[in-house]
Order: C-alpha cells, then sequence, then structure tokens
C-alpha cells in the first residue's frame, strides 16, 4: 500500500481529479436513481 | 397525430369536379390539420389521400391553392409586387394582376407598402393570389374571416366561378356560405 | 429555376427596404471591430496579429444577426406555407434562402472588411488573403446558419439558440479563414485557404437538402 | 400501436439485464479503481499518470455516447422508431457529463507539466466543442414543445454534428500544430508501458458498461414518465 501513501507532491492534482470524477458518477447515478423511482411511483399500475 | 394522440380517425370523403366540400366541426376537432393533410403539408398517420390520381404528398401541393389562418402579405412589399412574385412563383399570368387588383379593390392601394393595408384588405389581397394561381384544388381555411360584407360577396363569387369551371374546393367555416356542397361533421 | 429566382429577388427587395436586415449586420460588423482596440489597446504591432481573427470572427456573428429570420419570418405568416407548396420544393427553397442570405449579409461584409482591416493596422500583403478567405468562407456560414435557421423555426425565440448550436460547427471555417489571413501576414504558405475551399465546398453542397429535411420536419407536424 | 409495443418489449428486457448490468459495473469499478492505485508510478510522468485511468475512460465514453446518440438519431429518423429517439435524447446528459469530467480531469493532467489549467492542447479544444454540440443538442431537445418534431430537429442537428466531427477534430489539429508543435500531451499513446494498460481498461470497460447502465435507467424512466402522461392525457380529455 506504499503507493497511495506515497503519492507524494502531485496529490494536489491526483486527488482532485479522483474527487471530480467521484462527483461526477455518483451524483449522476444518484439522480438518475432519483428520477427512476419518482417515474416508478406516479405511473399508473 | 398530435402530441402523440390521433386528432381523428376514419374520415373517409370523395369530392367530384365542380363540388365543394365544407368541413365543420368545433374548434380542436382538426379542420385545419384535414385541410393541412389534404393539401399534403402534413403527413397522415394512417389512411391516403389523393388528387386526381396524384398520391405524392409533395408533388400533390403543385394544385393546391392554400388560403390559411395568416394571409401572406409581406409588411414591406405593396400588393403589385406580391401578385408579381407570386405569378412568377407558380406561373401565374402577370397580365391579369391590373384586372385582379381592380376585382378586389386594391387598385388604389396597390403601391402602398402591405404594412398599411387593413387586415380585410391584406385577406382580399389574398383571394387575388388565390385567382392568379388558378390551381384546380381550393383548401380555404375559415375563409370568411376578416372580411366584410362586400369582401364576403367576392368570395362567393370567385368560389362559384372557381367550382363553374369544374375545380373543387374544400372550405373549413362555421358561417354558412349559401352554396349547395357536401358537408363533413368532425367531431 | 424561375420560381427560385423569384424568391431570391422578393428576399433582397424586403432586406434593401427600411427595416430590413442587411444594413443591421454591416453596423453590427462595424461595431464589434471599431470597438475591439479599445478592449485590447491599440498597439499596431498587437493589433495587427489579431486583425485577421477579430475580423473573422466578427463577420461570422453579424452572419449570425440575419439568420433567425431567415425562414421564422415566412413561418410566422403563412408564407412557407406557400412556398411549399409551389413547384420550388424545399431544396429551392433552401438554396434559394441560402443565396439570398449570403448576398444580404456574407457580400456586404466581405466587401467592406477591408475597410475594417485598415482600421486594425492589417499588413498590406493580407488583404487579398481577408478578400479571398471572406469570399470563400461566408457562404458557407450562410449554408450552415441555414440549415441551423430552419432548425430552430418553431422555436419562438429560436435565435438565441443559433450561436450555441453553430459555435462547433463554425469552428473549422473561422479557423481556416484566419488561418489563411494569418499565413499572409507572416509570409508563410499553411494551405489553410485550400481546407477553407474544400470545407466551403461539402458544406454548400450539402446544406440545401440538410435544410430541406429541417423545414419538412418543422412543418409537418 | 407501435409507441407503445415495443417500449413494452424493451422494459421487460431492461428489467432482467439490469440488475447483471450493475453488479458488473460495480465490480469493474472497484477492481479497475484498486488497480490504477496501486500500480507504481510511472517513471516519466511520476503520480500523475493516475489522473489518465479516469481521464482516457471519460473521454472515450465522451466520444462514444456522440456515435451512439448520432446512431441512435439516425435509426429514429430514418424509420421513425420512438425508443431510438427516447435513447439519443437520454444519451446526451450523460455524454455531456462525461465529456465536462474529461475535460476536468485532462486539464488537472496538464496542470503539473504546463504549469496553467488550460492549453489549447488539439484534444482538450476538440473535446471543448464537443461539449457544446452536447449542450446545442440538449437546447434543442428543450426548446421545441412538440414531442415529435424536437426529436426530428435533435436528430438532424446530431447528424449534422457527427459528419462535421472529423472536420472539427482535423481543424483543431492543424490550427495546435500551427501554433505550439507537435502536442506534448500523447494520452493513450504508446508511451503507455504495459503495466498501465490493465487498469485503463478495466476503468475504460467500468466507464462504458456505467454509461449504458444509466442509459438504461433514464430510458425507463422517460417510458414511464410518457405513460404518467398520456394516462393523464387521456382521462381528462
Amino acid at each position: 500500500m506504499h503507493a497511495i501513501i506515497g503519492i507524494g507532491k502531485y496529490a494536489a492534482f491526483i486527488w482532485p481529479a479522483y474527487g471530480i470524477s467521484a462527483i461526477g458518477i455518483i451524483g449522476a447515478v444518484a439522480l438518475t436513481m432519483l428520477a427512476y423511482y419518482r417515474a416508478k411511483r406516479q405511473s399508473p399500475k | 397525430m398530435r402530441g402523440g394522440r390521433p386528432v381523428f380517425r376514419d374520415v373517409n370523403f370523395r369530392v367530384g369536379r365542380g363540388e365543394a366540400l365544407v368541413v365543420e366541426g368545433p374548434n380542436g376537432s382538426g379542420k385545419t390539420s384535414l385541410l393541412r393533410l389534404v393539401a399534403g403539408l402534413l403527413a397522415p398517420a394512417a389512411g391516403a389521400i389523393s388528387f386526381s390520381g396524384i398520391a405524392d404528398r409533395e408533388e400533390r401541393g403543385n394544385s393546391v391553392g392554400w388560403l390559411g389562418h395568416h394571409d401572406g402579405a409581406k409588411p414591406q412589399l405593396s400588393p403589385r409586387e406580391m401578385l408579381l412574385f407570386f405569378a412568377q412563383l407558380c406561373g401565374g399570368a402577370r397580365e391579369s394582376i391590373p384586372s385582379l387588383l381592380q376585382l378586389v379593390g386594391l387598385s388604389r392601394a396597390a403601391d402602398l407598402p402591405c404594412q398599411y393595408l387593413s387586415a380585410g384588405q391584406k385577406r382580399r389581397l389574398a383571394l387575388a393570389r388565390l385567382k392568379l394561381c388558378g390551381r384546380p384544388l381550393w383548401l380555404l381555411d375559415e375563409p370568411l374571416a376578416a372580411l366584410d360584407a362586400q369582401g364576403k360577396s367576392l368570395l362567393l363569387d370567385l368560389l362559384r366561378e372557381h367550382l363553374a369551371a369544374g375545380s373543387i374546393a374544400l372550405i373549413a367555416t362555421h358561417e354558412l356560405l349559401g352554396l349547395q356542397t357536401q358537408r363533413l361533421q368532425l367531431t | 429555376m424561375r420560381a427560385a429566382a423569384a424568391l431570391l429577388a422578393r428576399d433582397l427587395r424586403i432586406a434593401t427596404r427600411a427595416g430590413g436586415s442587411a444594413v443591421l449586420a454591416l453596423a453590427f460588423f462595424a461595431a464589434v471591430v471599431t470597438l475591439l482596440p479599445f478592449g485590447i489597446g491599440s498597439d499596431p504591432k498587437l493589433l495587427a496579429r489579431v486583425a485577421g481573427g477579430v475580423i473573422w470572427v466578427a463577420a461570422v456573428l453579424a452572419n449570425l444577426l440575419g439568420l433567425d429570420r431567415l425562414f421564422q419570418a415566412d413561418y410566422e405568416d403563412g408564407n412557407l406555407d406557400l412556398l411549399a407548396l409551389s413547384p420550388l420544393g424545399f431544396e429551392g427553397i433552401a438554396a434559394a434562402k441560402i443565396v439570398a442570405h449570403w448576398l444580404i449579409t456574407g457580400l456586404p461584409l466581405t466587401v467592406i472588411a477591408p475597410l475594417l482591416a485598415l482600421l486594425l493596422n492589417l499588413p498590406p500583403s493580407a488583404y487579398p488573403a481577408l478578400l479571398l478567405s471572406l469570399l470563400i468562407g461566408t457562404p458557407a456560414v450562410s449554408a450552415l446558419g441555414s440549415a441551423a435557421a430552419a432548425l430552430t423555426l418553431s422555436i419562438r425565440r429560436g435565435g438565441l439558440l443559433l450561436p450555441l448550436l453553430l459555435l462547433p460547427l463554425l469552428a473549422p471555417v473561422v479557423i481556416f479563414g484566419a488561418g489563411a489571413v494569418l499565413a499572409q501576414v507572416d509570409r508563410v504558405e499553411n494551405g489553410a485557404i485550400w481546407f477553407l475551399a474544400a470545407i466551403s465546398a461539402v458544406t454548400i453542397l450539402l446544406s440545401p437538402f440538410v435544410t430541406a429535411a429541417a423545414l419538412r420536419l418543422n412543418l409537418s407536424d | 400501436m407501435l409507441a407503445y409495443a415495443n417500449p413494452q418489449r424493451f422494459m421487460e428486457l431492461s428489467h432482467r439485464v439490469l440488475p447483471w448490468l450493475c453488479g458488473a459495473t460495480a465490480v469493474l469499478f472497484a477492481v479497475g479503481l484498486y488497480l490504477s492505485v496501486t500500480v507504481p508510478p510511472d517513471y516519466q510522468q511520476g503520480e500523475t499518470v493516475r489522473i489518465m485511468f479516469v481521464h482516457v475512460p471519460a473521454a472515450w465514453v465522451a466520444m462514444m455516447a456522440y456515435g451512439f446518440m448520432a446512431l441512435a438519431s439516425l435509426i429514429g429518423l430514418v424509420n421513425r422508431h420512438p425508443l431510438a429517439d427516447v435513447a439519443a435524447k437520454e444519451a446526451a446528459p450523460l455524454g455531456a457529463l462525461f465529456t465536462a469530467m474529461a475535460l476536468i480531469t485532462g486539464s488537472l493532467w496538464g496542470r503539473p507539466m504546463w504549469g496553467t489549467y488550460w492549453v489549447w492542447d488539439g484534444r482538450l479544444t476538440s473535446f471543448l466543442l464537443l461539449f457544446f454540440l452536447y449542450l446545442g443538442y440538449i437546447a434543442l431537445w428543450n426548446a421545441i414543445e412538440n414531442e415529435v418534431r424536437a426529436a426530428r430537429a435533435a436528430a438532424v442537428l446530431a447528424l449534422i454534428g457527427a459528419v462535421n466531427l472529423p472536420i472539427i477534430e482535423f481543424s483543431v489539429q492543424w490550427w495546435t500544430t500551427l501554433h505550439q508543435g507537435e502536442s506534448i500531451f500523447r494520452s493513450g499513446g504508446p508511451l503507455i508501458s504495459a503495466v498501465f494498460l490493465w487498469p485503463l481498461f478495466i476503468m475504460a470497460v467500468a466507464y462504458t458498461l456505467l454509461f449504458f447502465t444509466l442509459l438504461i435507467v433514464r430510458i425507463r424512466t422517460e417510458i414511464l414518465e410518457r405513460r404518467t402522461r398520456s394516462a393523464a392525457l387521456g382521462s381528462s380529455s
């Protein structure tokens, strides 16, 4: 696991990059699921 | 179809030479849509329309004289220029323009830009255009709107002359035309 | 063909009458170019470098002005229906409108561009390239623009959408147009003018059909 | 009515496929992330190469999504396939999202090398223009009220965009070589040694599966919404 600790001086760019990717992906998944369940609730059976 | 729902279904009619068909029905029942379908401006979701054997939608358009809600007067152009343009566009007779302007009572305002014309005058200009292009199939959508008594009688004369020449007319209107015509009720 | 000429003549007459968009586009073009030195300073050397690019971008923006009313005016006053029912056919309408827009907007811009290039201290060697690139490029802008105008026909404020739709599509035209001018400023040959000509040819050939398709879909539903 | 027959089949089909798709995406993400964090740093670019594992897959999906959108638009236009229109409509926001992520991670990757967040490099510029293509497409969809017309107009725009993409790509490459010599930002080029290929490949597949999973869910949502709307319309008229 030394790699994670040893990211060193570029950490300031790697973590934001991963962070933004995570926000983008998790955000998209969350919004998509939200809309899906709302549509499911309202749709006539 | 409008918004994914059929506007009307299983409407059938046949109009012979020299006959007219009046299309009646409440607002939103699809009178305009029916006329646009016949003109070929709209594609039917189902069913077929043909006029003297021409089934192709855009080809049929060449034999249609269209009078829609808007009468297509360009504010910057004068009636004479408008008629000149339509004569060139649909191959109408240029020399008949002065007499047409006289017929529809626009000879005095012939060279005035259309922006100064009243709604009734613009409507009569559209009637002049209809006669100028001389198309066999007239499709008139609420033609009596914005026409005064004199304008109405002008329209009826043109209509009678058109039908007498063996052409056909479909008219969407609420008002009585005083012509003996077929009737189509859209619910 | 006569019908197309009739439509072209009518549009030219309307545009040159009072309230036509012809003068409007020229005034906007001149205003943008004149405004620029206030923004980036009047250093002649700097202005000379950016002159080609500024004139090209301003020309493209000025072209967009007259676009949203290109079809919408006829759509709203019922003329588009009449044109659709004429022997012209949608391709004919599209072609006539593209030529009309170029004659009303594109050509005048090309003619007055050298005058504005004087303001930006464009080196004399680059004037032929400026004129040639605009002459070849503006038809492509009119062609692409008319396709977008036909697409946004039924939208009330469609004009606001045009710049967004056209930005990525016009990037190559601006790149090669300005590149051709810069080539002559630096007295180097980079082939930009030929790429511009190629793009223009393809765009001009295809766009009447694309515009016609856009008109059909907007009219027939 | 065609409009309702085949979406029903799609709903059943997608219902069975979704769980597997979600599972596979999750597994691949887990493996990919683990690998991309634990792989030894690149001798040349040092640690920053790890950003590549999130940049290249996003860039790949951004382009693939536009291709998918153009294809769906073509099918929707040519044989009036309502499901294809919905697929194209739902693909666009996802494509825009991945393009944005590619742009941001790309500029973060470039930062240590160039010292600035934005460089008019060929690849990044193309993605910026691709982003505007997506925005234009989405804006056109929302601007037209009539659903059928909006679908067709947007489809035509997507096809115009697809035809223009190679031209845009070429002109941007030509333009960057004009200004700045050969771009040093050769991501995904021969520089990549084998040890990085695995995480990159797994992450790329994970991103692709994520795109299709989200796409399928969004299509199901749109179909359900349309059913609710038409039921409401049906009962009121």
